[in-house]
């Protein structure tokens, strides 16, 4: 390619993506439904509210928290979340001196079945670019402050491992319901640029 | 490859956009363009690694100006050009337009023969290496030094698997590095945590 | 910076067009482009420095996309409009849409204090230094170890003047690097030379 | 910048020139003649021809030569050519078993003076991102082959210093003027990637 402009525009991405559809009709290579039904999963089943769930057991149950701890994958499949992009999960757990956060800086890589399809700004160059450098002020710019005493662990999700964070239990939701517990779990506590707030 | 898409520390880029009560998908190609490319791959004809290289080997002005979706969409369908299941004039046809696709692929790369394991808490050094093909090694740790923090169990490796070579099955290891230690302007008290397969790692000199 | 435009070694990229019997300039913008940026240069409004800075510090996808003069352009109205002889407003309303500028600058550097001489065949290493704003180390050899082949004059310190800082004077050194020690998988019988400031130099461990 | 379409087009690159100079022109910053001045110093006084005269110069006369070698910018000036972006120039002599090439992978220097402003292809990013890597393969692709033995030096254009390449007199040229050898040296010759050929 030359340093001049591009003599046409590609045409859109819609119709670039029917056409590559069309293509494979005409081949009887879509089951059918198939697209339908990946949708309905992707919008759907693959949710951070399963996450929420699995967040609020480990902070009701120690036991499952352990089993959490050390085999994240299964005690996700125990709550009924498996699948793709999820075969080997590990829960980063937050302390009072360190907070997790995820990235994925190669491409965009995320546990889907607990995290649901990342976000726009996860998949953003600026995100991806930056806050493995500076997370501190990547995390301020998005809202949360947190203390120079405490140490921001960044994971670049550079090979099969998915991740999710496990943030600390707030003060003050001693009691709590599983289900009113799960509420303070957003996809942004998830990946770590958020902390849950009562 | 030392691709445009390894941004880890790049620091051309501004403020991040946040999109309140953001929708899964924005457009009705998203999730067709997403579906259509697992459909290849549930039929075996190429593995996650393969979708991942293909949208790598964008041409960058390409991949710079594309939507993630945008980017899955040709690392897809440059796969089912290459594999002639299609061909780029017909998707042209179809599209009315142009259609651009990915650059060609180079050669792959191969696990280490010999298996070095690293036990959790020591010290390793990401290699020096160069890959021309597909690399899960984010330029920014080429040479460092980190620990060990936890072992993941064998995958196959993604050097080999980009490619649709036969892949090593070999752990990861998840490598803790000290921010400053990667960039001497990094700020105090960060770490980051980079995956890296065994092939990536060699003990610390 | 560790930015887009520090392109050296970056493999994303595919063959070389060529024009035959190429103009000097092709459109008649492209040399009034170029002469505007240097009436604020001959005027001392700005270096040639903080010119190359400011292009580098367009928005990446804009940088990627934009042709030379695009990039020169964008730069040096980026200047104007930084030193506040006209708003961008002002250039979108007589351009009559919108006008892409620059992202703005973050800090410069200060050359080293103290003099370390080199000489001619001794062996060097580049330092393994990030700067946020404007650098003239490529980062290939960022950390690599070279041997100096000549030394240039001093010239103002391009970390500083970049930014319109009082620069210090310092020679630069030509530093010939084996390409297969800056790229595992370069080329044999290559060598590459860059020519350094001397505060992006230290003594060889 | 979100990872969505920007909504509008800018305006166009002739029409963002003009409105600069507009601009400038209605601050009266820009003197009568000015830009007629600089198009017209660019494409007629900066060419290769200059550097092309500075090689012939140097295959027929063993003083200037030595000139050349040690002090590249006031022979540059001895013929005439001094000038922005030529404010220190080195020589670089190619040998039977060294060939020289120039490039500048942060943005896209050269000694105008002598070189002329470089063609689409030097500011290109492909040459600037490959030539340093792969030196050789970039140069046979450009039809340039050079056996395994000559040890290729790419000179990358990171601070003032401004190069031209001296290449090896070609056999067969014993006794030419200085005018018919330089026309064996263009700009291609000058950067590097291509030899004189008779």
């Amino acid at each position: 390619m030359a340093d001049r402009q591009p003599t046409s525009s590609p045409a859109s991405r819609a119709n670039r993506t029917r056409a590559l559809e069309i293509a494979l009709s005409d081949e009887n290579l879509i089951p059918e439904n198939y697209v339908e039904k990946y949708t309905q999963i992707a919008e759907h089943e693959w949710d951070a509210k399963n996450g929420a769930m699995v967040v609020a057991e480990a902070w009701v149950d120690p036991d499952f928290h352990e089993r959490l701890r050390t085999n994240a994958t299964a005690a996700c499949a125990e709550l009924g979340f498996p699948g793709p992009q999820g075969e080997y999960i590990v829960a980063l757990e937050n302390t009072p001196t360190l907070h997790n956060v995820i990235v994925c800086t190669l491409c965009s890589c995320t546990a889907w079945p607990v995290l649901g399809l990342p976000p726009d700004w996860y998949k953003s160059f600026e995100y991806r670019a930056r806050v493995v450098r500076e997370s501190r002020t990547v995390l301020r710019e998005m809202g949360l402050y947190l203390p120079d005493e405490i140490e921001i662990r960044v994971w670049d999700t550079t090979a099969e491992t998915r991740y999710m964070v496990l943030p600390c239990r707030p003060k003050g939701t001693e009691g709590w319901a599983k289900e009113a517990l799960a509420q303070l779990i957003t996809q942004d506590v998830l990946i770590g640029v958020a902390l849950p707030v009562i | 490859m030392d691709g445009i898409h390894d941004l880890g520390g790049d620091d051309s880029f501004g403020a991040i956009h946040i999109e309140r009560d953001e929708p899964v998908f924005h457009e009705d190609w998203e999730p067709l363009a997403q579906a259509l490319g697992f459909l290849g791959m549930g039929l075996n004809w190429w593995t996650a690694d393969q979708i991942r290289h293909a949208i790598e080997r964008m041409e960058p002005r390409h991949y710079m100006n594309a939507s993630y979706y945008e980017r899955f969409l040709t690392g897809v369908a440059s796969l089912y050009v290459e594999r002639g299941t299609v061909s780029q004039l017909q998707l042209e046809k179809l599209a009315g337009g142009r259609y651009p696709l990915s650059l060609h692929a180079t050669r792959g790369a191969q696990a280490r023969e010999a298996d070095i394991h690293f036990a959790v808490g020591e010290t390793v050094m990401a290699t020096n290496t160069y890959y021309r093909g597909h690399c899960r090694m984010p330029k920014y740790v080429r040479g460092k030094k980190g620990v060990v923090v936890h072992i993941a169990p064998p995958f196959p490796f993604a050097g080999s698997a980009g490619h649709g070579l036969e892949a090593k099955l070999e752990p990861t290891y998840h490598v803790r590095f000290v921010a400053k230690d990667l960039w001497s302007d990094a700020e105090e008290n960060s770490t980051v945590v980079v995956d890296l397969w065994e092939s990536y790692l060699e003990k610390a000199p």
